[in-house]
């Protein structure tokens, strides 16, 4: 090997210290794991993981105070562990989404009320089902969970903040492969959730395959894995063109796999309805945020200097994905998927966000920046899928979560607080005004379409119409169907869930009435360091 | 006192009523009286804004707020000459119809209403989504920020939506979908629309969604005329005109009475205070370049709701298409940008309220004697029922433009209006009074003349709390209580429409400068306009 | 760093190179045929036999003469066998037991006979030789578990299986305790750590390295008392039971070229490779120039093959718990702190230690690290596995595992009583007299 | 150096990779195509750093080993499971999800 | 390159040795056909061959697989990292003691859980 002088590194622990402090406690959930005795296991899992991001989150907030500006003040930040981590304003916005809404996973995965005194985790993941070995395990449950989930959220924080693909790369590693095991380690229905877990990984593993060729090929290009020092390639356009492009295209597949756009999306309908469904929660939002964050930073920064080759492939994408997303929705029978299906649709709506990117010069002052659209969607849209997805676990039978359509019908009748909360959720989903979800949609087609990408708002626009009739057809089911013999009762969650529940709902409101402070936030966060 | 933000108080008392009638667990009959109440109190904070209100002052009573900056939003609330008619039309509506609802949720209409009907708080609810659909449509007349309005505009659908789902006969969740979607569909559009606004503003400076502000821009005539058409769909649907009302009749046919005034006779005027507030206002020149078409598109209306009326059986069906024609005769007194035109459009927003829910309301008192909604089902009410016959006439011949009844007037208008404009327009336009004169007579004679049908059996008898359950029992103090005001209000404004027209002819003659159509204000043919009128009466 | 300087490497015209190779080959064969024989006579001491004396002067040509009895038996495939893999398998796990030897320095530089040029004693080296070696051995690997997998019968299986696992899990301790001479060599080159070791041998300073090495390179090779994978009294023969003729001789080739190559590894790394011992430079200055390091590598070779047979002859055989936990719960931990150990050291002697030390970020980390690997440590000393989720071996078996029956009157110390060869038929006393001794040795039952 | 058959050779491993994994449906056979996936973006690395002069890609390839190690582990670990209960690696055969 | 065709060398001669070896044993080897000798041995008891890949075994072996690919995967960080120690000084050390600590903790977890043991 030829010999460089080695420099050593600078680690900025100051801000780095989030991240630190989450991967710190997953590495000390796995030693509790291994010394703690069992019956404290779970007691000191839940309080070492909580605590641990709500110290995250102070760093968090810390962190995004005292950023400094750089360059033309357009962003805010600083460059650390070599240039492999850009702390920018939108990289610490969207920590703080992640932390929030890992908390919530947390909680969710204390939840233990639903079940009787377990957590909605087998008991041993290895345990056939219907075995003796299982029966064994009936009153055991994985506290595996918290240190999994904690190198997830990890992973998602990294995700976004990282400067350079390879570190891209191992984040999106690091995120998935947490997520792949919690898929699979449901306590009901085993076979469902050994099979989402499969499936999510093998596939998962097929697109991150492709997202590493794209990284060589673009490494091939720029001859370094730096996305400032791409951008430069890329405005230099120095190398082999076909190579940029391709090795473009195939970091797309990879991340577009993430957030789950067609034609990519197969999986996540099987994967939302086969896990665990507060992992369900838990992923639906913390994946998309931590996707959206690495696809913006990407084709902002690396790529931003060549939008005319990847504006249109992501305009036929975000198309397909609106519209397949839509309507495929209609025809589902089950919550979990319908809310997967929906959650595809979001990924179109997020998508024509993305389309939204216009230079500064473009702007007028005061005008709201895609970067900005997208962080807000981002927002209502995590608080309200924890809420709604945590709502979802609360409609039980004796078999565990009921979440086939007709099991619920009449539920407003039996309890609608609950139903309401539900409803409200899914019109916020819709897009009706007063809910967060009306300010996001606004925002993201408002970008998109001063950039000029009307058709693909109008798109937008269309299969929101086809949304707003899946989501009525449920709130109709709750409230104007006659409950049958065998509908779901609600069980009564412990202060965790409700909690939960509580939040995400008075988010959407809040959100959806007084949007100003956290669209000025987002704004303030800037742009990306370039 | 006039920083005092009247038009917030007037939203918000019964946006708090509805949600205090929604949390606190009364028992039916209290939350009624409650909502009752309430809406009174609106009723009466109404007229104050009335009173204050100065009839050449333009915009006034405006409160403005910073609301979402980032998008240039704001808070603005303000009336002129026609928010202020709809907004007392609104008020003057809803406690007549809590007073008419008064027992529906408890003895669900029609023979096939118990399976789907709930009990519990049923009659709470009811009360509840009533008042916060007046707060809404009363946000929507007084809202003078495109994106406050859109949002209410869009909100409005909520508590309809769950008003006609939730009351009413079988189907009605069916209706209700049905409803929805096409507004929501329509709004969609308008979304589009106003995001297009939003840009268009943006390019030119720094954003804002304030009316005043969105006048002043220049939008060029591509964009106008797609913007237009963005907005003009959406209220096409909201008003209904004919090739997207398919949902109005089924939705009347399915919900109460009581919805029904709701939806047409305040939610509707939406889309058509919504074509004189931003189509003409934001886009004159691209109204003119659209006028044809509308036209047309309003006689169609005309003619279309009024033949299709006359064959219907079922009476709630049939009163709602019968609007479908009359929101032709407004929207093509709106779209021949004249000031007869205009006014015409304006007072036969007010009078139309007013005949509508008359007819709707004492077509529901007599459903609930009848125990059917079937025309061919009743007949012979007039000799049971002799006074609640002589105002369901009454409302009748109100709708179809009696002279001497409120209707006339604005119907002479539009009608003038129209031969100014093209006089097959106007020809057209007659065949509608024409066609109207049948379905309301002959409906009017199915009903009420003939031999007495008996009443199906088992229904409408002694459910009543007041017991005018029995088909024998005349018009009962509630009812009267609800329609006589109506009645009062057709006849008095038949003869002296003065008040009216003095609130409306300012700002009709404002918006066609806007428009560049100047030509002279109306006269009216009654003695009494001479005398100034203010227009406190008019509430 | 500076780059490794390998520039005497790469240059040998073709027919050298050729010649090199051929020179290799011929030596590892010779050398397996000897140190059969070797093992043979050692062993067949220590149990006072007196072994293979027939064939050739002291028997020297009786490992030959085995060769050429397996080339006559019949090559058997079974029919439940996969054919193709179970032919290559050999095949592959012959290659590579040669292929390692080609960074193995013999010695230094010399002149070859018949030319003007010089050359070193060495077929080539890299930048990564080791890295090379154990990727390569480890390639090997697949040689035995193919060949048990393809057999097609369960004592081959499982036979494959065990010793790849083992191999694999004592590669693991090989490696870590590597990495204490790369660290002091700075190369992973062999003949530049033989020249890092011209002062002093990296076995006496990193002897903790040494021992877990020779430890591991005992189980690397399966070697008595690690010869688990072929342990007659579970397995049969393990991976190789269904192989036969010269198929079964390669892989018995194999087994003595990798004992000869981790001897040989071991000698570079740790004694100096073909460096002469202490002190005999000083006396004679020759020994270090020309053709003479030979003897030595070859020397220090023969010392660790005798050791590999004195082991076999005089220890018993693991349980493979046992075994596998001295693996994983011993040398690796060991190795690991051992490692950050040598590390810190060797840092505290290049620059100032506590000069460094004012950086409080290192210092706190470096601290907390140590306490961490400390507790963990005296931890799992503490108490090991959790009761709930590891079943008590001992339970579950009552009676431990079975040993060989005592003989008749206990087991007898010393040398058993030697064979009389009575006309008459022994009498009974006789054979109470001479019992087995109380252990069998694993490997005696190996003769042929 | 030119590095252009390396990156063609990769190219074609990594092709054969992805039809395997559209084509095979044992899932450990899919797995493994993953893997030769991930090894034929080690080669493209490894020899585009060569062609660039510098260690970026060398060093991603370290990395990407160690990524695929962790996703042997856990895709086995999957894998597995399913296999233990249904007794069947077969991808078709998992079908509970068709809808 | 050149460094490495030598090895390429040994690495021929290697296979050809073993190939004729392979060869030669077929021909040299006499052919008597029984069927008892094809059968997979198995003490004499009626044989019960496993079939080729289908054979399960105990889920340990997967286990220390894992073990395995996580330490080998330590090690190769470990090598370069030893052969630059000198170089990256203090920084080095800690970074590396930190990244062994985290495996460390991986190894402590599989311990205490057993997965070290073989029943």
């Amino acid at each position: 090997m030829d010999s460089t002088t080695f420099v050593k590194p600078t680690l900025d622990y100051v801000h780095l210290w989030p991240i630190l402090v989450v991967l710190g406690v997953a590495a000390l959930g796995v030693v509790v794991e291994a010394f703690v005795p069992r019956a404290r296991r779970f007691v000191t899992q839940t309080v070492l993981a909580l605590a641990g991001l709500a110290a995250a989150l102070v760093g968090t907030v810390l962190v995004g105070l005292d950023l400094t500006e750089v360059g033309d003040g357009a962003a805010r930040g600083l460059l650390t562990a070599g240039g492999t981590l850009v702390i920018d304003g939108p990289a610490v916005f969207l920590w703080g989404l992640v932390l929030i809404f890992a908390v919530g996973g947390v909680l969710l995965f204390a939840e233990r009320r639903l079940e009787g005194g377990v957590s909605a985790f087998a008991g041993q993941a290895a345990a056939l089902p219907g075995t003796e070995a299982e029966r064994q395990a009936q009153g055991l449950d994985h506290t595996e969970v918290y240190p999994l989930m904690m190198f997830a959220v990890a992973g998602m924080m990294i995700f976004p903040t990282a400067g350079d693909l390879l570190t891209m790369f191992v984040a999106l590693e690091v995120l998935s492969l947490p997520l792949y095991l919690l898929c699979g380690l449901a306590r009901r229905r085993r076979l469902l959730s050994q099979e989402a877990a499969m499936k999510y990984f093998l596939l998962g593993a097929f697109s991150s395959g492709f997202f590493l060729y794209g990284v060589a090929l673009v490494y091939g290009f720029a001859g370094s894995m730096d996305l400032a020092a791409i951008d430069q390639a890329v405005r230099a356009d120095t190398g082999n063109h076909t190579l940029l492009a391709i090795g473009m295209g195939l970091l797309a597949v990879g991340l577009l796999f993430k957030v789950g756009a067609v034609p990519f999306q197969s999986w996540t309908p099987d994967v939302y309805q086969g896990a665990p469904t507060a992992v369900t929660a838990f992923m639906a939002a913390g994946t998309k945020i931590a996707a959206f964050g690495a696809i913006l930073r990407l084709f902002y920064v690396g790529f931003g200097s060549d939008r005319w080759t990847w504006q249109p492939m992501l305009w036929v994408v975000a198309i397909l994905t609106m519209v397949v997303g839509a309507v495929l929705a209609i025809s589902q029978s089950d919550v979990k998927r319908m809310l997967a299906y929906s959650s595809i649709a979001h990924t179109g709506f997020l998508l024509t966000g993305v389309l939204g990117v216009q230079t500064s010069a473009e702007l007028a002052d005061g005008q709201v920046t895609s970067l900005q659209a997208i962080l807000f969607y981002l927002t209502t849209y995590g608080f309200s899928m924890v809420a709604a997805f945590a709502i979802v676990t609360l409609v039980r039978d004796s078999g565990g979560e009921a979440t086939a359509f007709d099991r619920w019908a009449g539920l407003g009748r039996r309890s609608p607080w609950v139903a309401g909360a539900f409803a409200f959720l899914l019109l916020s989903m819709a897009g009706i005004p007063l809910t967060g979800g009306f300010v996001g949609k606004w925002a993201v087609f408002t970008v998109a379409f001063s950039a000029g990408a009307w058709p693909v708002v109008l798109v937008a626009i269309f299969s929101s119409v086809v949304a707003i009739y899946f989501y009525v057809r449920h709130i109709r089911l709750m409230f104007f169907t006659a409950p049958t013999a065998d509908s779901a009762a609600v069980v009564a969650p412990s202060l965790l869930t409700s909690a939960t529940i509580a939040v995400g709902v008075l988010a959407t409101v809040l959100l959806g009435i007084v949007p100003g402070p956290v669209l000025d936030l987002a704004g303030h966060a800037g742009e990306f360091i370039r | 006192m006039s920083d005092f933000p009247w038009l917030t108080v007037l939203v918000l008392v019964p946006l708090v009523g509805s949600v205090a009638v929604a949390l606190l667990p009364l028992p039916a009959a209290q939350a009624k009286q409650a909502g009752l109440a309430v809406s009174v109190v609106t009723l009466a904070l109404a007229a104050a804004v009335a009173a204050q209100f100065d009839v050449d002052g333009g915009m006034q009573l405006t409160e403005t707020h910073d609301w979402i900056s980032a998008f240039g939003v704001h808070y603005a609330l303000g009336v002129d000459g026609l928010g202020l008619l709809l907004i007392l039309l609104t008020a003057v509506l809803v406690p007549l119809v809590l007073l008419a609802a008064w027992s529906d949720t408890d003895q669900p209409l029609g023979p096939d209403g118990e399976d789907e009907t709930t009990r519990q708080g049923s009659g709470r609810a009811f009360v509840a989504w009533t008042l916060a659909l007046e707060a809404l449509s009363l946000a929507v007349f007084a809202a003078t920020d495109v994106f406050l309005f859109y949002v209410v505009f869009e909100a409005t659908l909520i508590p309809a939506y769950f008003l006609v789902g939730g009351f009413g006969r079988e189907g009605r969740s069916a209706a209700a979908l049905k409803f929805l979607m096409f507004q929501l569909a329509g709004g969609l559009v308008l979304l589009a629309s106003v995001i297009g606004l939003y840009v268009v503003s943006a390019q030119q400076g720094s954003p804002s969604y304030l009316l005043s502000d969105l006048e002043q821009l220049d939008i060029g005539t591509e964009a106008g005329r797609w913007l237009f058409l963005g907005f003009f769909i959406a209220f096409a649907v909201k008003a209904p005109l004919f090739p997207v009302h398919t949902w109005l009749a089924d939705t009347t046919e399915r919900a109460t009475p009581a919805t029904s005034v709701l939806l047409v006779c305040v939610l509707d005027k939406i889309g058509t205070f919504g074509m004189l507030r931003f189509c003409l206002e934001l886009f004159p020149e691209a109204s003119q370049w659209a006028t044809p078409v509308v036209v047309a598109l309003a006689l169609v209306s005309i003619v279309y709701g009024a033949l299709i009326a006359i064959g219907q059986d079922d009476i709630l069906r049939l009163i709602g298409l019968t609007s479908l024609s009359h929101f032709g005769f407004i929207t093509l007194g709106i779209f021949v940008l004249n000031t007869q035109g205009g006014s015409g459009a304006v007072l036969y927003m007010v009078n139309h309220g007013l005949g509508t829910a008359a007819l709707f309301l004492a077509a529901g008192f007599v459903i609930r004697r009848r125990g059917t909604t079937l025309i061919s089902q009743m007949g012979g009410v007039e000799k049971v029922t002799p006074v609640l016959a002589g105002l369901f006439l009454v409302a009748g011949l109100a709708t179809l433009g009696l002279p001497g009844l409120s209707t006339f007037v604005s119907e002479f208008l539009v009608i003038i209006a129209a031969f100014q404009y093209q006089w097959w327009v106007g020809a057209i336009a007659v065949t509608g009074i024409v066609l109207a004169a049948i379905y309301v007579l002959w409906m009017y004679q199915r009903t009420m003349t003939g031999p007495t049908v008996p009443a199906l059996p088992g229904t409408g008898t002694g459910a009543d709390p007041d017991a005018t359950g029995s088909t024998r029992t005349d018009l009962t103090v509630r009812e009267g209580v609800v329609l006589v005001p109506l009645v009062v209000g057709l006849v008095l404004f038949g003869f002296y429409p003065g008040p009216l027209l003095e609130a409306s002819n300012p700002y009709v003659g404002t918006l066609l400068e806007r428009v560049g159509v100047t030509d002279d204000a109306p006269t009216v043919t009654s003695p009494e306009s001479e005398t100034p009128a203010s227009a406190e009466e008019g509430s | 760093m500076t780059p490794d300087d390998l520039s005497a490497f790469g240059q040998d015209p073709w027919w050298l190179v050729l010649v090199k190779a051929v020179a290799i080959f011929v030596v590892l064969v010779l050398l397996t045929l000897f140190n059969i024989w070797w093992e043979r006579r050692v062993v067949a001491r220590m149990q006072h036999r007196i072994g293979p004396n027939r064939n050739g002067p002291f028997g020297l040509l009786q490992s030959l003469a085995d060769g050429v009895k397996l080339a006559l038996k019949e090559d058997i495939i079974p029919k439940a066998a996969d054919k193709v893999v179970f032919v290559i398998a050999p095949v592959l796990a012959v290659i590579p037991a040669f292929v390692t030897f080609a960074v193995i320095p013999f010695g230094p530089e010399v002149g070859v006979p018949f030319s003007d040029r010089t050359t070193p004693l060495q077929l080539t080296d890299m930048p990564v030789a080791v890295l090379f070696v154990m990727a390569i051995a480890s390639i090997g690997i697949y040689g035995i578990v193919l060949g048990g997998w393809s057999s097609g019968s369960t004592y081959s299986l499982l036979g494959g299986l065990r010793s790849s696992a083992q191999m694999i899990s004592y590669e693991v301790a090989m490696g870590l305790a590597l990495v204490a001479v790369f660290l002091y060599a700075g190369s992973m080159s062999t003949s530049q750590i033989v020249e890092a070791q011209s002062d002093v041998w990296f076995g006496l300073i990193l002897l903790p390295s040494f021992v877990i090495y020779v430890i591991a390179m005992v189980g690397e090779t399966n070697r008595a008392p690690f010869d688990l994978p072929e342990a007659e009294g579970e397995l049969v023969g393990g991976f190789h039971t269904e192989y036969s003729s010269l198929k079964f001789a390669l892989f018995f080739l194999a087994e003595y070229i990798n004992m000869a190559t981790v001897s040989a590894v071991a000698t570079t790394l740790f004694l100096g490779g073909w460096r002469a011992p202490f002190g005999i430079e000083r006396v004679w200055e020759g020994a270090n120039e020309g053709y003479v390091p030979v003897i030595w590598f070859f020397a220090k070779m023969l010392v660790f093959i005798f050791f590999f047979i004195w082991l076999r002859g005089s220890l018993p055989r693991l349980r493979y718990d046992q075994f596998m936990a001295f693996g994983w719960k011993v040398l690796i931990p060991v190795a690991l702190v051992w490692t950050v150990a040598v590390a810190t050291m060797r840092l505290a002697r290049n620059d100032g230690w506590f000069a460094e030390l004012r950086d409080p970020v290192s210092l706190a980390i470096a601290v907390g690290v140590a306490v961490v690997l400390l507790g963990a440590l005296f931890a799992f000393s503490a108490r090991e596995g959790e009761p709930e989720e590891v079943p008590d071996t001992a339970a579950a078996r009552p009676g431990g595992f079975p040993v060989p029956p005592m003989p008749a009157g206990g087991a007898r110390r010393g040398a058993a009583a030697p064979l009389r060869f009575a006309s008459t038929s022994p009498s009974p006393g006789a054979a109470s007299s001479d019992p087995a001794p109380a252990t069998v040795p694993a490997g005696a039952g190996e003769e042929h | 150096m030119d590095t252009t058959p390396y990156v063609v050779l990769s190219a074609i491993l990594f092709t054969i990779g992805t039809v395997g994994v559209l084509t095979r449906r044992n899932a450990i056979v899919v797995f493994m195509c993953v893997e030769l996936m991930l090894n034929a973006c080690n080669l493209a690395l490894v020899a585009f750093a060569r062609q660039h002069g510098n260690l970026d890609g060398q060093i991603a390839a370290f990395f990407v080993m160690v990524v695929a190690a962790a996703e042997v582990v856990v895709g086995l670990a999957i894998i597995m499971t399913i296999f233990r209960t249904r007794r069947s690696a077969s991808v078709d055969d998992a079908s509970l999800l068709k809808y | 390159m050149e460094l490495y065709t030598p090895v390429l060398v040994l690495a021929a001669l290697a296979a050809g040795f073993a190939v004729f070896s392979v060869a030669v044993s077929t021909l040299t080897g006499p052919k008597r056909y029984n069927r008892a000798k094809l059968d997979s041995y198995e003490c004499g008891i009626e044989p019960t061959p496993q079939p080729v890949g289908g054979g399960r075994f105990p889920v340990k072996y997967y286990i220390t697989a894992m073990l395995f690919i996580v330490f080998d995967i330590e090690i190769i960080f470990l090598y370069p990292w030893a052969v630059h120690f000198d170089a990256m000084a203090l920084f080095g050390l800690v970074e590396m003691v930190i990244f062994i600590a985290t495996v460390f903790v991986a190894y402590a977890y599989v311990w205490r859980r057993g997965g070290l043991e073989w029943d």
